[in-house]
């Protein structure tokens, strides 16, 4: 909304919002609180198949090979709008662009394209991806030689029901790791049920374990945490969009629900304290839609410290919509506490929100290193 | 007992609410000083319990359009109450629909709140004891919640139930009431702040409770946790944040402490915290129970409890404990709010999977800013009784 | 730093920029301790005036009357850039920009030029105004026939130092205000000694009493509240320029500080806790950034809702300064305390800001009341 | 004695820092267990007040190059220590540069902490008794802050101060200290402890203080103030506003009197709270000061009192007072900001003017997080005392 508006770029963007409106309103409204309940639940298998034929899984896509050759700003875009709505789906395009990020940095890396030519699956299904783990935190599978991995990934973010994934591993005895392409219906790759957990349920990660499963190296050997940088810098602001399209659904439905309900003989909006509350959330929503803008028009002109912005956009907006969320329950009263309402599963979303690309504090501490490195 | 909540709640604040709840409905039947309801109830309390089937109580009193309004002193007046006890021959007809029943689905005894006029709540109160199986009554939905899985929110359905003038335990427009010294308005005041300056320090040993377990799971995962080749509970940031969680942790102790011995001076234990009844507790022999208990279903003990605590109750007193009670209540839950936040900050990631335990913290913590009246109509309550009380100018829940 | 690089509108921000830059290495940094110990040290006169030599003072004047014809942006870039080093010039800057926002309005709405000609000391001098106190918090003047003001004027910025000053006032009877402009050597006009302020000492403050003080019109009567709700629309950017530049100014102390310091046998900025505030400064130096600039934006391009983006900016920023400045002091420990260094001054000067344009609390609650409006 | 600090610090916290400084520094020299120079100080201080001309104490601990360094028992070993005494003839010569020395300037009994051997701090502390006017002591410059500007943060400066043996508090290297039956660095360590142990408490109250008289400022304000054609006050935002800070008031003070009774039971005031010392100090006769406390001046007493504090101490008792008396400090200063900020977000503009009080509690306030160690510095020592050890995995400081 903050968004300049004198450019095609402009255009693209109001129309792929638009889009993504619409697709939240005829897609996810309905049965929302069905979906959320998942692996308890349904999935919602028919909207994250039509995501796929809209084109939300090829945004960041090369042309050639069947995307829309655009960047992580329009993800962000797609990924703001259905958050408003149900963040789950955004879940599921965050992981995906996030996949195709990596894919496309080693793909630059190594001058050669010949990564999107191994399946024809891309931009039509989402890819399974990490989201909420940077490689540091974790334990990685080993990489045999010729590239068949065996080990361990906890949490990957639709492993149950991708069929392709993009996971790091390491070669025996060396410090730098690489990232992969595997076919998850490899039938040495075991699945475990859908984890439980705190929110995105519609978004669900498993843990998989591998034995000796062929992969696809992706760039080139040993490059994993540059391309891993590069796809943080660019995605923080699709995290950041999660965040702000949160605010956003929580406030509105705030605001609906306080001018319909009457205690003390009034409606509660009329309370004064409630209105402070509101107050608030509405300084959240409006500041963090403008940190948002800015940082996603500093990505896209290319501006010197671009790269930090997003990231404290990321951090920054994770905050506020954990605090905005809460208050949005808080507003509701008994009823914010429900699943009858969004506000419950909003505030959980939020929270799973502040994880994406890794431990907050840890990139907190990263930012803070770069800035100390630049200052001295 | 606080302190028995906060120890079961550190693991399950879901299962300390069932326990909490029971006592709550207690909490509720108590104020009344209807001493023969209470013996029957309570006997059979225990006997049930020995039997292996317990009879828990619950306290129904939340409705779809009024939460606050029935919870709160101030507002009954304005509020849209819609249980409605109507006199009949022998005891009342009651009409309603209550929801968000803690306990609901798990009681036997439901300590049931509703009004004879709608339009003059405040001075037509009534509390009955409905136990299951009462012609008229039956058990609604449950809720959807966000936690608290372990407990339910029940909504209870009141169609024409009848309920016998025995089990009428409270009614506003009885001589013993509408004649007390100070009022009907005063005295149906002082019986909402017996419960809740009793309750919500319970409320605030779950927060804490839940501060606890949230502290305990960060802690444990801070010490096997590596990262950049250390033990994550080596760096010092994480050092200060477990630290936070700690002092949240004994802070909310010592608060909900404080509120329970000013309940105990001033509140519903105080004719416990007498000295002579005190010793009298401690040394009280066996035959007590089958001499003088039976003379409590006399209406006099009735009329004896209720002088002491309604009319020679005072405002100081009454302040304080409900004062002290919504400190307790809102600081604590405040607190629990915090440290599952701190601990999901710790954990990332991690933290996310329902197996590692944090996650359950977080989505628990919430409702306790919630029940027992949201946390900001608890500072509304404190101010009225310990900031703004005293002062001409001011004006309350306006 | 994070503006559009593409258009002469950033060329000039840029050198405005640099100017400020430039203004405050060489007139403010030296003796600042000095002048922030106002009324009880001297007052930087020379600077006051040199401000004015270069232009700082006509900024949104109108090029007719001597003015350089721009808008309250580029106000906010001079205020960032001062507020980093001194945020006292910074406040008379902020404050004579003001009280021309309200000329201006009120010249537009008469559709008259003729208040401009009043004086030939608009853009070299500043003016009186009072920045710190929306008209609805304050008991205002009476205004006499033929606009003779009689009364109080509490807390006047620059009172004690200006010519003129821009001052609201009501006629007897009615409940609609005007703004006037008035001369402050007249002799009917006291004024108070230098009121002692929490901060921005070198922005000086005084109590003024009336006695039918002759005072010029400004605008059409009873147009006050309007002038106002302009001039705050426009003017919420440069409280928030004013609340950046005093985190970005901290942070840049708080780094140099404890890369020097040692304890413990290292430097302490190596200890985890004081990197991790110093991340938690970072983040919301560039988030307030961000946010800034993207307030800055939507008030150039004129986009729908400006006034509600700017007015939250000024709210948030004043709020992450006030949190960051205050763990600015925290993070040099007792130097952090003493005057010798600057961050005390700058976090009650953060604290001060937070009022400009009125009690921010009352703003917020004109927030909620305008957002709960059109949601309805 | 803390709630009368609390009660000075709502009004001006400058003048209850005086105060408590000068007991800080009383506090300073009572671990010392110097049972001479107690006696011989405290008479002094009694008599100079009865004249009119109060001889006051201060802690003379933080130098130009170490501050936590000096105040961490676990940093004292890698910091940059700058005082050192040498031993001569008869006593100590001392050397060094002395900042933020609270009451400096206003005192006339200097508790002076120094070292002999800047390479091997923690065992060669001393600790001196310096009155005014001593040879090679002199008053540098005052600093120049930001609030409590009724008090002062002094420079002292020692150049060949020659401090004669009797004069010596404390010397780590003297066999009572050297011997004593945990080792030098755990008694030094001990010594610390029993400071800030009672010391963070007073901070706590002083914290509470600020708070309170942010609080009442603020109160003062909203029910004149008036907003819309009502009062301040009577905004319900206003009242939640006005309700938390009562509320940060009364935690406060419940958390440094909870650190009081910890160190009552478990810290420097340990002895006194022992039941026949305690019933004997009830009852003293006057007799007493005559006859007994001459023996005081043998070196019996000393040893005595150094045999209890230091060899009988446990480190449960050390974690548990010192642990809790940063709970106190950090979380009543932090409460202090809080409610200053909370004073000036209600009052606006208004707030910003020093005549409206405001302004100043916010200026005061600040100092508190930093003194007596930082609040982080507290953070990590209450992670040292209650939260991490036990913990073999964990380490300190790191």
């Amino acid at each position: 909304m903050n968004a300049i508006n004198t450019d095609s770029l402009a255009c693209e963007r109001q129309a792929f919002a638009d889009l993504a409106k619409d697709f939240s309103a005829k897609k996810l409204v309905e049965n929302r609180e069905e979906h959320d309940r998942y692996p308890f639940g349904e999935l919602f298998t028919e909207a994250i198949k039509d995501a796929g034929i809209i084109g939300f899984y090829g945004i960041n896509l090369p042309v050639d090979y069947g995307g829309v050759g655009l960047n992580a700003a329009m993800v962000a875009v797609i990924v703001e709008k259905l958050s408003e709505v149900e963040a789950g789906m955004a879940g599921i395009v965050f992981t995906n662009a996030a996949a195709l990020e990596i894919i496309r940095e080693g793909a630059a890396a190594k001058k050669s394209d010949d990564i999107y030519k191994s399946t024809d699956r891309f931009g039509t299904a989402p890819l399974a991806f990490q989201s909420f783990h940077a490689p540091n935190e974790i334990d990685m599978p080993a990489a045999g030689p010729g590239g068949a991995l065996s080990g361990r990934i906890d949490y990957l973010t639709l492993g149950g029901i991708a069929d392709f994934a993009v996971v790091p591993a390491r070669s025996d005895g060396e410090k730098a790791f690489s990232y992969y392409l595997l076919d998850l219906k490899n039938t040495n790759v075991s699945i475990s049920k859908p984890v439980v957990s705190l929110g995105l349920h519609s978004c669900p990660a498993v843990d998989v374990t591998f034995e000796g499963v062929p992969a696809l190296l992706i760039g080139t050997q040993g490059d994993g945490e540059n391309c891993y940088r590069a796809m943080r810098d660019r995605m923080s602001l699709c995290a950041a969009a999660m965040s702000l399209g949160l605010i956003q659904g929580s406030l509105k439905e705030a605001l609906e629900y306080t001018a319909d309900r009457y205690q003390g003989g009034r409606q509660i909006i009329d309370w004064g304290q409630v209105r402070m509350m509101i107050a608030g959330m509405a300084v959240k929503a409006l500041a963090a839609g403008s940190c948002f803008s800015s940082a996603s028009c500093d990505m896209d002109g290319g501006c010197i410290g671009w790269e930090k912005t997003a990231l404290a956009a990321a951090i920054h907006l994770g905050e506020l919509a954990n605090q905005a969320t809460t208050d949005g329950v808080q507003l509701l009263g008994g009823n914010g506490y429900m699943k009858d309402y969004g506000q419950e599963q909003r505030m959980r979303d939020a929270r799973q929100a502040q994880s994406l690309l890794g431990n907050a504090l840890f990139r907190k501490m990263e930012l803070a290193g770069q800035i100390i490195e630049e200052s001295r | 007992m606080y302190p028995f909540i906060e120890e079961i709640a550190s693991v399950c604040s879901g299962l300390g609410h069932i326990i909490f709840v029971h006592y709550l409905g207690l909490a509720t039947l108590f104020p009344s000083f209807n001493a023969k309801i209470l013996n029957r109830v309570l006997r059979d309390v225990v006997k049930s319990e020995k039997k292996g089937e317990p009879h828990l109580l619950d306290l129904v009193i939340t409705e779809p359009d009024a939460g606050t309004d029935v919870q709160e002193p101030f507002l009954l007046d304005r509020g849209r109450v819609g249980t409605i006890a109507r006199k009949v021959d022998g005891g009342y007809m009651v009409n309603g629909r209550k929801i968000f029943i803690s306990n609901g689905h798990f009681s036997y005894w439901h300590v049931v709140m509703a009004f004879e006029d709608k339009k003059n709540p405040a001075e037509t109160f009534i509390q009955c004891v409905i136990p299951n199986g009462s012609k008229g009554f039956s058990f609604g939905t449950r809720e959807k919640k966000m936690g608290h899985l372990a407990s339910t929110a029940s909504e209870l359905l009141f169609e024409d139930c009848f309920v016998p003038n025995d089990w009428m335990s409270i009614v506003c427009q009885d001589p013993t009431i509408r004649n007390s010294k100070k009022g009907i308005r005063w005295t149906v005041h002082s019986m909402i702040d017996y419960v809740v300056s009793s309750s919500r320090a319970g409320v605030g040993a779950i927060g804490t409770g839940i501060a606890r377990g949230a502290y305990e799971t960060a802690m444990d995962y801070a010490r096997k946790k590596k990262v950049g080749g250390g033990l994550l509970v080596n760096q010092q940031w994480a050092q200060i944040i477990l630290t936070d969680m700690y002092r949240n942790v004994n802070m909310g102790r010592t608060i909900y402490m404080e509120s329970a011995y000013t309940d105990m001076l001033q509140g519903l234990f105080k004719l416990l915290a007498k000295k002579p009844v005190h010793y009298f507790l401690d040394i009280m022999p066996g035959w007590y129970f089958s001499l003088i208990s039976p003379m409590l279903s006399l209406g006099l003990a009735t009329r004896i409890l209720r002088k002491y605590y309604y009319d020679w109750y005072t405002d100081n007193e009454r302040d304080a404990s409900s004062g002290w009670a919504s400190i307790a209540k809102y600081t604590c839950t405040d607190l629990g709010v915090t440290n599952a936040n701190l601990a999901l900050d710790l954990m990332g990631g991690d933290g996310l999977r329902h197996d590692h335990g944090a996650e359950k913290c977080y989505r628990d913590v919430k409702l306790t800013q919630i029940y027992e009246s949201t946390n900001q109509v608890n500072q509304m309550n404190l101010f009225c009784c310990l900031v703004g009380n005293h002062m001409p100018e001011v004006e309350f829940f306006k």
